[in-house]
């Protein structure tokens, strides 16, 4: 069988952990995968698609830019009678358009790190403060609405600064930064939610040069448990983070291989798991175990 | 000395004002305290935060007084980055790794260079072609995730302090200087400005043009890889995928604003180290005035087209006119007063 | 019969285009099924049409950055425009075209009024028109008109199952409409005689502020239409869209035989340009087997190859001329 | 009067290049404008034609006050103009260049064969008979001459003005063009003629106006001037006529001092056929030959800006390289280039800098000049060769065209070369420091310096040179020495094909 498999780009460690996985995954079960990038662009994305419709390819997975945009080509897609699976985010097409969508739910990572806030601070008063990702990209947005979602109505828990840090460490440390300088040199910070681990990871750097203590003056949770999160909870510098995992590969290639043996059609939505991970949670272990996925 | 103060009086102006207004809206920001060990307060995080684009402004500064331009120095950086980490997690000691890693911001250097002044490709052109394929070479080293490494002694590059300065601001400093005095002591700045005015009859006039133009890029190689050093060694980590991203179109503004024109010729590198100051405050000062992000380019892009108004030559031109006409206009009243 | 040596630079580009397809040809004879030739018309429509803007203002002897920006802002304006008045679509894309045209012009009177580098005013353009694109919307919203749709829909079903979209022959259109201007028109003429020089051009009897502010709204009103087409294929509006667009299409341009620094080209190259960097992405597509970092060096150094063969045939060619 | 200039002002940084002129031009007369390199000619017909906007003054044309804005408002008008050293636009067609601005159009669109038509129609009355499709820039700087006078002579509807029309032509090319000014003057049309050629203003022109440092000196009738009180006007003192004698070719001992230099089966294919050239010390040989001869090229070869396919060169201390202009510095010589604007000056650098340029690069960049050392040559050439600048720091794109050429010049002085090649060295410039230049050149020859001269000018070679080599077709076909030379044996040896 082969498959094509047009995913966004190599931005972050944890896309490159999705890709590695995807081609092991291909290779276990012997199909053969047409990998494509697209250096972050939606119309490179589509013409990917069109591509491999014209090629003629058994399947397709997409881990999509961006959520609109993408019915024309479904349903060129569809017309060809190929199969399409989406990976880890959400297009708002309408769903008889592909197969089905494996990802976790972005609203809700950010509703699991709020909540954890909210249970890690009580009633006290907590000053937070937000790097955000890229503006504009979904997981941005979503992660952000997730975790107001969560402190809604907990008027003891209120984001006081939030700004972009590109979802990149350099962005994390030198916004961390300037919101140390602008809150007292740290004082009046209580936590940070970050949108990635790495921005997170930049952060911590800071703060431990304005010379605090990540995790204990500064509560930190972030999103996604990459490897190097864990190092740092682990030295107790960072408190939790929810986990994205980069295996989507695994169920989409589940799923296909149902519908190619006898037409099964998957749920619409297989949603995998949003773990929360907290320094209790054997952070050393969690890391040798990810260090070789090539994040 | 003075004429070159003279220079760059706009630029100053320009810097004073934004300050100024950047305190307007967050008073703190010229605050600055010492802490026992080191200075704290938004400047000295803007004296430090400006060195990758001061860095990178040093040798675009020189490309462009050659009329050319290097698209690449962003992707330059990752690529000296990935190298830096990539040698220091192998065990190389430091000096070897920051030789390594400078001879590769070199070598990336010299291709541009070849492509320009040997094959003749266009520079925009040419410095684009490493600057889609160099990030690729960066990711290759790094295998496209972020390569972390513990060493203390590198990462003081990027975070240490000298006497309470921040060790990346000196760096910049110092560079900035070093490549000034060696344009202005030898004759380098000279040749340099003469091959950007008119190439062909520089080569009559015997300057080894092709020679100037490969040792300018291989200068804003370094410059770059030396940038991307800082950048590793800030975050303890290369990343291959994001160091540097559109960081040559801050170091080219940098260099613009700094009053430096981008048909080449007559540099001050100076005015574009100014130019990297007022981009940076910029940038912190739309982070600590707390507007939200989706306004930051909005802002930014307001602020340099101000900029670039206030500095452009025609107003100049005007000013100048102005000036000439006051001072007639009272000479001429004082002529008058002593004939009556 | 003699050629003119004023073609070479386009006869080598579009001899180096269809020795380029021949090849990919070889290996994978699916290149050359009309859906493969559909998809590249569709696939490159707002490229080749803002390719088109930027080679008259390359042309010119100017450069502008601010296109992609400008898609990105018009299928934003689209979407938010459609989502939240009732204003009918075609009025919405004339207002959209107007905007992207006055906010080109801006550009082109600083450039003119400032004597500053286009490069720089147009980077400032560029920051302003992403940062406008953020300020409507944050978010990605897509376009549910019925006027999108019908648009989105029309393509003629090619003997193959490949389909000539509306959106690819509008493109082929702009492009003859684009030569036409360039060289067949007093305006035209004007460009490539601020291209040769603004000095003499001036002497010549050149408007030269009229004509560089004529020049960047061009390219705004193509950028715009762009980003129409750009929004139809996607059916969307999104802040963060084609990012480094105009780095692609200077590419294509240059790829196209103009030179960068002005006063010789034909928009008829440029869509060769634009082609050859459509096929470059098609290749690799066809192919799937190289790494996210492999792509990038990879679309590099075709980038390169393209140039030199260019360069060197050109050069052999003008080495003849001079022989013969 | 058709065209008449009241009190015009016009002043740029640092410089006040008219103040108060007063002009005035007839219908039907050709008049000359003439002054030294600097005086202000051109700035005045760029006020003129609006490409420089005045300071004050007043310009009527048919007794109307026009203020033109733009040079397409000035043509629209009915004034035509060949501008100094603009040859039009390189990258267009001939046609384009020709009809530009006043495109025939079909159905709104540039009717390419009309355009062609047309274009070789106004090329007609010069006998031109070249490619109208091909590149201005494939033609060379004559032919683009004629074709930008012809573009100017089918714009003027009332005054045509020639800024310096003839400084690359040729004899029979400048007959052709006065046949043309004398049918449009005949016309009724006004004529502005700006030369440094006084033989072609005296054939010519019907009145002259003298310029001096920005102002009006004199406008007087050519018939009742001569040559020494209309040089005198332009000078403001007399100029001693000894420079134009003959050089004192007896008088001389080059004949006893040594050989300098020889190259053998110097050539390139397709470019110049091979040819010998023996240089002896303190001599100057002279290049004589139509436009497109190839003495350019011959230069070029010499000085390794183009490598020659074969042959070489040597002193009495073996081979001298000279593959390159850096070898050839580096081995003694020195190439003033005809083009000065696209190959001699830097226009944003200072006229010191300019100086200094090709002694700094000789020197090597670790070796700075020092700044006394740089002041000290820039005053001891603009001293010396009377460069009209407010300052050596003045940016060199700012001096007038001859005043240009004169840096250039001290450029390579400055070097103190053993073999100096001129092409062109006096185009444009003024009969003041044409007579400095051509003193120049036999003091320099003096301390064993030799001397290649390139120039259309033949009464210049005659009087400056020892031998003068005439080329046609790409080839040194002969050489005359000594007393043979002469204008008539070099004119003869131009157009008879190999006699003797
Ligand atoms: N653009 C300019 N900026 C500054 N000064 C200028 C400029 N153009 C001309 N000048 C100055 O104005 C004066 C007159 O120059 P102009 O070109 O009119 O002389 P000209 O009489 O045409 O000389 P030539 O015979 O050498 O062509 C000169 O002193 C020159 O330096
Ligand atoms: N009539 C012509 N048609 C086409 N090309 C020409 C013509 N005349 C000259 N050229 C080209 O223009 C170039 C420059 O010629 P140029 O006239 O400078 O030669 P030259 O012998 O140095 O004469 P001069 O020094 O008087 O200008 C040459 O390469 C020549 O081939
Ligand atoms: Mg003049
Ligand atoms: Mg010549």
């Amino acid at each position: 069988q082969t498959v094509g498999f047009s995913q966004i780009g190599s931005e972050s460690g944890w896309r490159a952990a999705e890709t590695t996985l995807t081609r092991q995954q291909a290779e276990e079960r012997g199909y053969t995968l047409q990998f494509s990038d697209a250096q972050q662009r939606q119309e490179n994305q589509i013409a990917a698609l069109r591509s491999f419709i014209a090629q003629g390819v058994d399947a397709i997975l997409i881990a999509p830019v961006v959520a609109t945009g993408w019915d024309s080509v479904l349903q060129e897609a569809q017309e060809a009678e190929i199969p399409v699976v989406l990976l880890d985010r959400q297009v708002d097409s309408s769903d008889d358009l592909y197969l089905t969508a494996v990802g976790s739910d972005l609203v809700h990572e950010g509703e699991v790190a709020g909540e954890w806030l909210l249970g890690e601070v009580g009633e006290e008063e907590c000053r937070v403060v937000e790097l955000q990702g890229t503006t504009g990209s979904s997981p941005a947005i979503d992660r952000a609405q997730g975790f107001r979602n969560a402190i809604e109505g907990h008027a003891n828990v209120e984001i006081v600064r939030s700004q972009t840090g590109d979802f990149t460490r350099a962005g994390g440390k030198s916004v961390m930064e300037s919101f140390l300088q602008a809150e007292g040199g740290g004082e009046n910070i209580c936590a940070l939610y970050a949108h990635n681990d790495d921005m997170a990871i930049g952060a911590i750097q800071a703060i431990k040069e304005a010379g605090l203590a990540p995790g204990e003056d500064i509560k930190i949770v972030s999103i996604d448990a990459v490897p190097d999160i864990f190092q740092a909870m682990a030295a107790g510098e960072a408190n939790a983070t929810v986990e994205l995992t980069p295996n989507m590969a695994g169920p989409a290639f589940d799923a296909l291989e149902a519908y190619w043996a006898d037409g099964t059609e998957p749920e619409k939505f297989i949603q995998t798991e949003s773990r929360l991970y907290t320094q209790a949670d054997d952070p050393a272990a969690e890391y040798e175990a990810r260090k070789d996925l090539g994040y | 000395m003075i004429r070159s103060l003279q220079r760059i009086t706009p630029q100053l102006l320009t810097l004073a004002a934004l300050v100024a207004l950047v305190t307007l809206f967050f008073p703190n920001f010229i605050s600055i305290s010492y802490d026992g060990a080191r200075f704290v307060g938004p400047i000295v995080d803007v004296l430090k935060r400006s060195a990758p684009v001061a860095l990178l402004a040093v040798g675009m500064t020189l490309v462009i007084a050659t009329r050319g331009i290097d698209l690449s120095v962003g992707t330059v950086m990752a690529i000296a980055g990935a190298v830096a980490a990539y040698a220091i997690t192998s065990g190389f000691g430091l000096p070897a790794t920051l030789a390594l890693a400078l001879l590769a911001g070199l070598a990336a250097g010299l291709w541009n260079g070849c492509l320009v002044a040997l094959i003749g490709i266009q520079p925009i052109v040419a410095t684009l072609i490493l600057m889609t394929a160099g990030r690729g070479i960066a990711q290759l080293i790094t295998e496209g995730r972020i390569l972390t490494f513990s060493n203390n002694d590198f990462a003081f590059i990027g975070s240490g302090t000298v006497y309470g300065m921040p060790f990346p601001t000196i760096l910049w400093l110092a560079t900035a200087i070093l490549v000034a005095a060696l344009m202005r002591r030898t004759a380098l700045g000279l040749l340099i400005e003469a091959t950007g005015i008119n190439r062909a009859a520089s080569a009559l006039a015997g300057v080894n043009a092709t020679v100037i133009l490969i040792a300018v890029y291989m200068a804003s190689g370094f410059c770059a890889a030396l940038a991307g050093i800082v950048a590793t060694a800030d975050i303890r980590g290369a990343d291959a995928n994001n160091a540097g991203l559109w960081l040559e179109l801050d170091a080219i503004l940098a260099v613009v604003i700094g009053g430096n024109s981008l048909l080449g010729g007559r540099f001050s590198i100076a005015g574009a180290m100014i130019g990297a100051l007022i981009i940076q405050t910029i940038n912190t000062g739309i982070v600590l005035a707390g507007f939200p992000s989706e306004y930051n380019l909005v802002i930014k892009a307001g602020l340099v087209l101000v900029i670039l108004v206030m500095q452009s030559p025609n107003l100049s031109a005007d000013w100048f006119y102005l000036k000439t006409l006051i001072s007639e206009r009272r000479t001429a009243r004082a002529e008058r007063k002593e004939a009556s | 019969m003699t050629i003119n040596p004023r073609l070479y630079p386009l006869l080598t580009t579009i001899g180096i285009f269809i020795v380029g397809y021949f090849l990919c040809y070889l290996q994978f004879p699916n290149i050359l099924s009309t859906r493969v030739v559909g998809n590249l018309l569709t696939d490159n429509a707002y490229l080749g049409i803002v390719a088109v803007g930027m080679t008259i203002v390359i042309l010119s002897g100017g450069i502008d950055l601010s296109v992609g920006s400008v898609i990105a802002f018009s299928g934003v304006f689209i979407a938010v425009m459609l989502r939240d008045t009732d204003l009918p679509a075609p009025l919405v894309i004339v207002m959209l075209l107007v905007i992207t045209s006055a906010f080109g012009a801006a550009m082109g009177w600083l450039i003119h009024a400032l004597a500053m580098p286009a490069f720089i005013v147009t980077l400032a353009g560029m920051f302003l028109a992403r940062g406008a694109a953020y300020m409507l919307t944050i978010d990605s919203i897509a376009i549910t008109d019925p006027f999108f749709a019908a648009i989105q829909n029309a393509y003629w079903l090619m003997p193959g199952r490949g389909r000539l979209t509306l959106i690819g022959v509008l493109m082929v259109v702009v492009v003859l409409a684009g030569a036409l201007l360039a060289h067949r028109t007093r305006f035209g003429a004007s460009v490539f005689a601020l291209g040769g020089g603004e000095q003499t051009a001036r002497l010549m009897g050149v408007n030269v502020g009229r004509t560089t502010v004529l020049i960047y709204a061009f390219s705004g009103l193509m950028a715009g239409l762009s980003g129409v087409v750009f929004s139809v294929y996607t059916g969307s509006g999104y802040p963060l869209a084609t990012v480094g667009t105009e780095l692609t299409a200077i590419a294509a341009v240059v790829i196209g035989g103009t030179i960068l620094t002005g006063g010789a080209g034909y928009v008829i190259g440029t869509l060769f340009g634009v082609l050859t960097m459509g096929l470059i992405q098609t290749y690799l597509v066809f192919d799937g087997s190289l790494s996210s970092w492999w792509t990038k060096i990879v679309i590099g150094m075709l980038l390169l190859l393209f140039i030199l063969l260019q360069k060197g045939l050109l050069r052999l060619t003008a080495f003849g001329a001079a022989r013969a | 009067m058709l065209l008449s200039i009241t009190s015009l002002s016009k002043s740029f940084v640092g410089a006040k290049a008219l103040q108060g002129v007063d002009f005035e031009l007839a219908a039907g007369e050709v008049h000359a404008l003439l002054g030294e390199n600097g005086a202000g000619k051109s700035t005045l017909i760029k006020c003129l034609t609006g490409a420089y906007k005045r300071d004050a003054g007043e310009i009527r044309l048919d007794g109307v006050s026009i203020d033109p804005s733009s040079t397409a408002e000035a043509q629209a008008l009915g004034i035509g103009t060949v501008y100094q050293e603009v040859n039009l636009l390189p990258n267009l067609t001939v046609a384009q260049n020709l009809t530009f601005g006043r495109e025939p159009r079909r159905f709104g669109l540039v009717d390419a064969r009309a355009q062609r038509a047309q274009a070789r129609a106004m090329l007609e009355p010069y006998g031109l008979d070249i490619d109208v499709d091909r590149d201005l820039g494939a033609y060379s700087v004559a032919i683009r001459q004629i074709i930008a006078i012809a573009r100017a002579v089918a714009l003027s509807g009332k005054v045509l003005i020639l800024d310096e029309p003839t400084a690359s032509l040729d004899a029979a090319e400048v007959r052709m063009l006065f046949t043309i000014v004398r049918k449009l003057r005949a016309e009724g049309l006004g004529i502005i003629f700006v030369s440094h050629f006084l033989d072609q203003v005296f054939a010519i022109c019907d009145r002259v106006t003298v310029l001096r440092n920005g102002r009006k000196i004199v406008t007087e009738r050519t018939a009742d001037l001569d040559r020494v009180r209309l040089i005198s006007h332009m000078l403001g003192r007399d100029l001693e006529e000894a420079a134009h004698e003959h050089r004192k070719h007896a008088d001389t001992d080059h004949a006893q001092r040594g050989p300098l230099l020889t190259f053998k089966a110097v050539g390139r294919a397709g470019m110049i056929e091979p040819f010998d050239l023996a240089v002896g010390e303190g001599e100057v040989i002279g290049l004589a030959g139509l436009l497109g001869s190839g003495r350019t090229e011959s230069a070029e070869l010499l000085f390794g800006v183009r490598t020659s396919d074969s042959g070489s060169a040597s002193d009495q201390h073996g081979r001298v390289a000279h593959g390159s202009p850096r070898e050839a510095i580096a081995a003694g010589f020195g190439f003033a280039p005809e083009d000065r604007k696209v190959d001699g000056i830097i226009a944003e650098l200072s006229v010191r800098e300019n100086i200094v340029l090709a002694l700094q690069a000789k020197r090597g960049w670790m070796s700075k000049i020092s700044r006394q050392e740089q002041d000290a040559l820039a005053e001891r050439y603009i001293g010396r060769l009377d460069i009209r600048t407010s300052s050596a720091d003045k940016p060199i794109g700012e001096l007038s065209g001859g005043n240009q050429q004169k840096v250039v010049l001290a450029r390579w002085l400055a070097m103190n070369p053993r073999f100096l090649i001129l092409d062109e060295p006096t185009r444009g410039i003024d009969v003041g420091a044409h007579a400095e230049i051509v003193r120049l050149i036999q003091e320099i020859t003096k301390t064993g310096m030799a001397v290649l001269v390139i120039s259309s000018e033949l009464e210049e070679l005659v009087a400056v040179c020892d031998r003068v080599i005439v080329v046609r077709d790409r080839r040194h076909v002969t050489e005359l020495a000594g007393a043979d030379i002469s204008t008539d044996a070099i004119v003869r040896a131009i157009a008879k094909p190999e006699a003797a």
